[in-house]
């Protein structure tokens, strides 16, 4: 087992530079999960971590040791493919054992490490199997497995699970989950889809255009986020924001009138206060908004469509001035049909943007 | 460790391999042009440089005197206009018979389409030459057709290739979309020839290539099925003229680099369908 | 009479088709004479394709080489016009010898009219034999020729006694062959004799060329290259190879070539063979055989047309009153002032017949099969050779091998 | 809806129409002429004398063996070189890939009497450039038109220089279709490139070399043009006769219809047969 | 407007028999949707009205007019398909108009219709593109325009969003509802997303296997489904399903045994009771779940995976005996890494099936 460090890492295609001096450390038996919008460069990042793709500049450690010119193979890594990458004419044992045997690994060794790694997924009864006849969720195990049986000291994962459906996905991100409590190692995991970096991660890893924009635990970057981007990226459906401009700051607070639904003001907890006229944003995640009255803020929208999920519900609503709102409530039977609502918004729970996107509190 | 050395030696390593590459490819390459530089050589040359003791390797200067001799003598032009003919309408009328055919087979539900595309799968193993003796005594003594641009383009027509080539590429297309056009009150026909066809237009394009370049270089059926030299394609003349002293060598290989260089300069240009044609049509 | 006549013939003999069209247009001048010229392989080839296709596409005249003509008549009788309904009399076909006509006629009807033969000779380089010494005249037997030729190619390096279509022709063969009265089939047409002791030594004698290095092979193409780059010493042939090396070699070389006779087996032997030699026909096919008629017996039933062809491009006349002709005495400027005919027409007396029948096409591709392996060393003799080439050519023909 | 299938008929209609007249019917009536006497004017019924004649005509068997010989020598070769320049034109460090590709891709271009002229001069046995190249580094001059193993060797020079590319271009585009993924898996199992040539690449252009090899197998059935031309009709002597020249000769020179329908009879058996045990060598294991 | 009606309609290919007798009405102006696994039957059913498959028996009937025989053309009907099925080689315009132009309509209503339909989904600006030079909403919205050129009387959908991704589907589901509220028009839609199902239906129809499983308003469905299929189907995460055996059973109540929780018992308000001894199975929502002693029957668990997904989490737990449940919680920061959890089940909001799954109540 191993952490993993990468310095002032920066990759270029030609002339074009995609990551732009990434540093980052990972701590041994640690997940790391590299979220963010797609072509951001987490595949290229975790390739340089492989070591198929080399870094332009910077350095890589793995288990404290410089890698960057190390073999993929030697650098005590394994890796999973958003395509799986099995080999299409080996049975499901052989894609397996392949790179063991190719490198003259014992046979009895191999054979107990397969064996090991196929209990661990429970695809012992697929060893004869080609990778045609699997389903997605078998081949994705299957390329897991061939991970595991190399014993590495870090897993890197690309996207291992964009190309199942909802359900399936759903359960294979518990299995990775269970997986790393099992086997305890290192893991760097790629993703775009918050869910699964919100689930899985002991760290979340947030880039945008190959820059590391907040590094953090999942729970810390829902409730704490260096910024809007990170803000708006993290949670589902997506944070709300609200024009505003500051109407006064004082010592702890900040008094900013939301300029779009009509002139109402709210207070905010902020210490680093922006000065009087800034214009800001105002983030307010659509399950913290509240009942009327029941906030420091009341605001009234006209409901556009209501979607009534059973146990929660969601409204999407506009301003007089056609902001456009998601409110999440919980389900009730008697509001369906709905034209109107007056939601209240939580000082305590609202977020502050300067016009650079940056977080203020 | 120091990585700034270990960098070069692992882009050394790189290095090593593309010299071996190359070391592979490119006398592999000279020996494979070489023909193609000779025949460009040939053509430029008179009789008896081309008959000398020394190896002519660069051109000379006598290719229009040796055109003009071939020209003169065989009227090769009209040969060249007869083969471009020839392939243009043949690669239309195939081009056009063999979608309707792939549409039919890759689109309806019909009795008999099974026995249909097992001839065609079967015809593909078939050697040309099972039929070239019924078809030469068909179309030459019972329709009397020798010599004509019917039998020059009609007989060949028959591409189980093509058909499946283009079945193939209907096949890909989603079905929802001729559905859509149906839901919208469109005639069969009309789908097929404004929607299906614009839609199969790159795969129409690599056949187009490969049709014309098969109807461009066809030699058998041409040579057998006229014998007056205003209808000879240029193949079948140029390959009348080889053994003959009244044409030289010079006028030959003329005769040759205008053969093969239209088709070069097509292939440089549409490389890409050309090799997604052949590519495809091997693979299906 | 008045028309536009088409004529597929190859090499010289199609310029000499169009050698006569001047003195036709003298006297019919509103028929106009188109000759192409093919290729001897293409015109048979078109012509059997034509015939095939029941007439598509063919001209008017056709020119057939005697030995291939007769599968034309076995297979398409009806291809060709009778020349007799044309006016082809007994009478004027008598003016040609016999051994013209069998092949051309099949019962009452004729189809096609004599026009030149090939007594062969052999033509060479006097510059060449006199640098080692080698008088011609003294060349009596073909191991005296190897011997000359080992001589020549020592003394002028670069340079091949003769050459030979091994590959793709049984042309020595056969003239040896028939210099010693052998033919793949008996003079009826009834039986192989292809394996009879004449073509067994004929084969022999070219093998022992070819061994003693003194013969390469060279088809017709090559031939002539060789001609004109100086790199051969000798060339056999028909009497009409007279106008193709006349009309093909540069300027440099006249005066450089002679004739003499060839070779024989042993000194008093045969020295007369005939290779090749043509006849015209009239195709079916033709709008206008009247016309066509008037042009082949322009061409080869008068004196005047037959020494047209001789002269200017060495065709030698079949038509026995040609062979008066003053011509035929004069000294030539080109072949170093040798009387060449006198010396070719010869022979012709000396010429035994040799019959091609309609399998001439089957019979030459297994001689020249056998031909091949035996000369490398595929069969114990020339005698084996031969046999296995009879059987084979008995089993495609269906004829006996003859005792 | 069974209205609308039955258009159907309408678009194969003018397809099936010239397949009836020009292949149907001529795969029937030579199957008829095969049991005929052709060789003299009125057609006579003989069904032994084509196809017993098959068995026994030694030149018919020389034809087989030299298109065998091509077969086996020259397919091979040429499927294993356009492998081999597949894959190296696929590399990534390839400098000049348009020249490299144009050089080998081009030759499918070029018509069969065309290069057939180009190599006739080129191997010419006095003045052709390779006997000059040849005595020119020392070695003896070679007959190629007149020495049978040389023109044999000769015909397969030419067929390789014609249709390797054809098969480089179709193993090029299977190599291709594999995904670069498959390749990064292995390199991070440590298996060298060399190997996974061998345990990767290969198996998985196995389909794909399966249909090279029938299609050249096809191919070399047909042969014919090159025999023809460049070795002047199968020469020296019948040495590079093919099964499809032999059949031109039969059909077209001494014009055996019936004998010939008998040769591309048996041509077209011997590659479906061969085809099937290709297919059935080069079946997916299990 | 129509309605469409289906009357006991079947449908074999060949031999195999895919839809097993459906009958259906949907009134005029209606939004129904068809959901079901794949597989089901939905497209087939959807097909059969559109006229582009046969119904092997049965009835179809278009505002009120038998339409069995009659060419898709002409039954007044437009279909958006999940491939949006774009002419690609057509731009927007040409897309849109193809139809009406090959059928000779005239050259102004054509321009008029195209014109309002651009409008209707505002994609005037994207005329003169091609279908490649479209993101993935931007075609949906013109393969729903290509239908609405039509002036049909019913829209036939079939899983229109299900090539779009998370974000992208949610946003076009509000643009169809509003759609449907836009044009009053009869609209099919099917799906496999209950989610999408629940949304936007006025009426669902819940597929199984060719058969119709249950019809009715979402939140019916929710609360109160048939059976143990469409209580699975309805919600997400999906309902935990537990084995129990019928203890005692009175008038109005039963009381059951949860085998596999250790014995627990729980008293379920059921009026047609099942029989002492039956095999029963109780369905809980992971939302209703209530805090350990808030329900009326207590279960211990052992944490298994928990997502956090900060304003909810899931519990991925199993009882002693192994059974897998998911309880929903209200995010609370204090209970990450929690290992045990206690978590009660409300009576009122239990279901109970039969061993054939039919819903006792
Ligand atoms: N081999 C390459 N050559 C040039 N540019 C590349 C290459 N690989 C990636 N890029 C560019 O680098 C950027 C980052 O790509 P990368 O694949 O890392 O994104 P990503 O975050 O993984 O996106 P996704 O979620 O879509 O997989 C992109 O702009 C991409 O176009
Ligand atoms: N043309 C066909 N021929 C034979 N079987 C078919 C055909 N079309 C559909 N089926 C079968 O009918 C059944 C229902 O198919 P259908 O496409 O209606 O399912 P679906 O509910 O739309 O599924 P999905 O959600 O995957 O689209 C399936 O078992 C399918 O295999
Ligand atoms: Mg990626
Ligand atoms: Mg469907």
């Amino acid at each position: 087992m191993a952490g993993v460090t990468l310095k002032n890492v920066v990759k270029r295609f030609g002339s074009v530079q995609v990551i732009h001096g990434a540093s980052l450390e990972v701590e041994d038996g640690e997940f790391v999960v590299f979220v963010g919008p797609s072509g951001c460069g987490k595949s290229t990042l975790l390739r340089i971590v492989a070591g198929l793709e080399d870094a332009s500049e910077g350095e890589i450690e793995i288990d404290g040791m410089l890698v960057n010119d190390v073999e993929p193979a030697d650098r005590g890594i394994a890796m999973v493919f958003q395509s799986y990458a099995l080999y299409p004419h080996m049975t499901v044992e052989q894609n397996l054992s392949f790179g063991l045997r190719m490198n003259g690994n014992p046979r009895e060794d191999t054979n107990r490490r397969v064996q090991k790694a196929a209990e661990i997924l429970r695809i012992n009864e697929l060893m004869k199997r080609r990778p045609k006849q699997l389903s997605g969720g078998q081949r994705q195990r299957v390329a897991i497995g061939r991970a595991i049986v190399r014993e590495p000291e870090v897993f890197l994962f690309d996207e291992p699970l964009s190309n199942l459906d909802a359900e399936l996905r759903v359960q294979m991100r518990v299995e990775i989950a269970r997986l790393h409590s099992e086997l305890g190692t290192t893991m760097i995991y790629v993703t775009h889809d918050q869910t699964e970096a919100m689930t899985l991660a002991d760290k979340i890893v947030v880039l945008r255009d190959g820059k590391i924009e907040q590094v953090g635990k999942p729970l810390d970057l829902y409730d704490d986020p260096a910024n809007q981007f990170v803000a708006g990226f993290m949670g589902s459906p997506k944070m709300n924001f609200m024009e505003a401009s500051v109407k006064s700051a004082s010592n702890g607070s900040a008094t900013v009138k939301l300029v779009n639904q009509g002139g109402a003001m709210i207070t905010l907890p902020v210490s680093d206060g922006p000065a009087v006229g800034d214009r800001v944003t105002v983030g307010v995640r659509p399950e913290h908004f509240r009942a009327a009255g029941q906030g420091d803020c009341d605001i009234d929208l006209n409901i556009d469509v209501a979607e009534h999920l059973g146990s929660t519900s969601y409204i999407y609503a506009n301003t007089k001035s056609g902001e456009q709102l998601i409110v999440e409530r919980e389900e009730s039977r008697s509001e369906v049909g709905l034209e109107k609502l007056t939601a209240s918004i939580p000082a305590q729970q609202a977020f502050l943007f300067d016009a650079q996107g940056k977080r203020l509190n | 460790m120091k990585p700034q050395s270990e960098m070069r030696s692992k882009s050394s390593r790189e290095m090593i391999r593309t010299i071996g590459l190359h070391a592979v490819l490119v006398p592999l390459a000279i020996v494979w042009l070489f023909p193609l530089w000779m025949m460009m050589v040939f053509s430029t040359l008179p009789e008896n440089a081309i008959f000398s003791a020394q190896i002519q390797w660069l051109p000379g200067t006598h290719f229009w005197a040796n055109f003009e001799q071939l020209q003169a003598d065989t009227g090769f032009l009209r040969t060249l206009f007869v083969s471009i003919m020839v392939a243009l309408v043949y690669t239309v009328l195939s081009v056009f018979l063999t979608s309707m055919a792939g549409w039919a087979l890759a689109r309806y539900h019909f009795l008999g389409k099974g026995m249909v595309l097992a001839i065609i799968l079967g015809t593909l193993t078939l050697p040309y030459f099972v039929v070239v003796i019924p078809q030469f005594i068909m179309v030459a003594r019972d329709f009397g057709l020798a010599n004509t641009w019917f039998a020059l383009i009609v007989p060949p027509l028959f591409n189980s290739l093509g058909v499946l080539f283009m079945r193939q590429s209907f096949s890909m297309m989603p079905g929802e979309l001729f559905d859509a056009a149906r839901v919208e009150g469109v005639k069969e026909w009309k789908i097929f020839l404004f929607v299906a066809m614009p839609m199969a237009r790159p795969t129409i394009a690599a056949l187009c290539i490969i049709l014309f370049l098969a109807s461009w270089n066809n030699y058998l059926w041409p040579l057998l099925i006229n014998n007056q030299p205003d209808m000879m394609t240029a193949p079948v003349a140029l390959g009348s003229l080889i053994g003959l002293t009244r044409v030289s060598w010079g006028g030959i290989m003329t005769g040759a680099v205008l053969l093969t260089v239209p088709m070069l300069v097509v292939f440089v240009l549409l490389q890409r369908h050309f090799v997604a044609g052949i590519a495809a049509g091997a693979i299906k | 009479q008045s028309g536009e006549l088409t004529i597929w013939s190859w090499n010289i003999a199609a310029s000499s088709l169009e050698a006569v069209v001047e003195g036709f247009n003298a006297q019919y001048p509103d028929i106009s004479v188109r000759v192409d010229d093919l290729g001897n392989q293409q015109v048979f080839d078109r012509l059997l394709a034509g015939c095939a296709a029941g007439g598509a596409g063919l001209p008017d005249i056709v020119s057939i080489e005697n030995h291939e003509a007769e599968i034309f008549w076995a297979q398409f009788p009806d291809c060709f016009v009778n020349l007799r309904d044309l006016g082809y009399t007994e009478e004027l076909a008598s003016e040609f010898p016999d051994f013209k006509r069998t092949e051309l006629e099949v019962g009452d009807a004729a189809y096609a009219m004599p026009w030149d033969s090939g007594p062969v000779v052999m033509f060479y380089r006097r510059d060449f034999y006199e640098n080692a010494g080698v008088d011609p005249a003294s060349i009596q037997t073909w191991d005296d020729f190897i011997e000359a030729g080992i001589a020549i190619a020592e003394a002028n390096p670069g340079v091949t006694m003769t050459r030979a279509d091994l590959n793709g022709d049984t042309e020595w063969v056969r003239m040896i062959g028939n210099e010693q009265g052998c033919g793949f089939f008996s003079d009826d047409g009834s039986a192989i004799t292809v394996n009879q002791p004449g073509c067994v030594a004929a084969l022999e004698k070219v093998k022992e060329m070819v061994d003693a290095g003194i013969m390469t092979a060279a088809d017709w193409d090559e031939k002539i290259q060789a001609n004109n780059a100086g790199t051969v010493a000798s060339q056999m042939y028909g009497g009409w190879y007279e106008g193709t090396i006349r009309s093909t070699v540069p300027e440099d070389q006249h005066g450089l070539w002679g004739v003499y006779l060839m070779p024989s087996l042993d000194a008093n032997g045969p020295r007369a063979a005939n290779l090749g030699g043509s006849s015209l026909a009239i195709t079916s096919a033709s709008q206008n055989p009247e016309a066509a008629w008037a042009y082949v017996n322009y061409t080869l039933g008068t004196n005047e047309g037959q020494v047209t062809m001789l002269r200017e491009y060495g065709l030698v006349p079949s038509l026995l009153s040609a062979l008066d002709d003053p011509y035929v005495s004069e000294p030539l400027e080109f072949w170093g002032g040798q009387a060449v005919w006198v010396d070719i027409l010869g022979t012709l007396d000396d010429v035994v017949p040799s019959r091609g029948t309609p399998f001439f096409g089957d019979a030459d591709a297994i001689v020249q099969a056998a031909q091949t392996q035996y000369i490398n060393g595929a069969f114990e003799s020339a005698q084996a050779a031969l046999d296995d080439a009879a059987s084979q050519i008995a089993l495609v023909t269906g004829l006996p091998i003859a005792e | 809806m069974r209205a609308r299938n039955r258009i159907a008929y309408g678009f194969l209609a003018p397809y099936l129409l010239i397949f009836a007249v020009f292949w149907i019917w001529p795969i029937i009536y030579s199957f008829y002429l095969s049991f005929l006497s052709t060789r003299a004017v009125p057609w006579t019924w003989a069904p032994h004398m084509n196809w017993g004649r098959l068995w026994i005509d030694p030149a018919f068997w020389n034809a087989l063996r030299n298109t065998l010989v091509i077969l086996f020598i020259q397919v091979p070769v040429m499927i294993a070189l356009a492998t081999l320049l597949a894959v190296l034109l696929n590399s990534q460090l390839l400098k000049a890939r348009g020249i490299m590709r144009f050089a080998f891709f081009a030759p499918v271009v070029v018509g069969e009497v065309a290069y057939a002229a180009v190599f006739r001069l080129m191997f010419n046995a006095d003045f052709g450039v390779i006997n000059k190249i040849l005595t020119g580094v020392g070695l003896p001059a070679v007959s190629w038109f007149s020495n049978p193993t040389a023109a044999m060797a000769l015909i397969i020079m030419a067929v390789t220089w014609r249709w390797v590319g054809y098969n480089a271009i179709i193993i090029l585009a299977g190599l291709q279709s594999i995904p670069d993924d498959v390749y990064e898996a292995a390199t991070l199992d440590k298996v060298s490139k060399t190997k996974q040539f061998f345990f990767i690449t290969l198996p998985l252009l196995r389909p794909i070399i399966l249909v090279c090899v029938v299609l050249s197998v096809i191919g070399t059935m047909q042969l014919f043009a090159e025999p023809f031309l460049i070795t002047n009709r199968g020469g020296p002597g019948g040495a590079t006769e093919t099964l499809g020249l032999f059949l031109y000769r039969q059909g077209f020179t001494v014009l055996n219809f019936g004998y010939a329908s008998a040769v591309a009879y048996t041509i077209a058996g011997l590659a479906i047969i061969i085809s099937l045990i290709n297919f059935w060598l080069g079946r997916d294991p299990k």
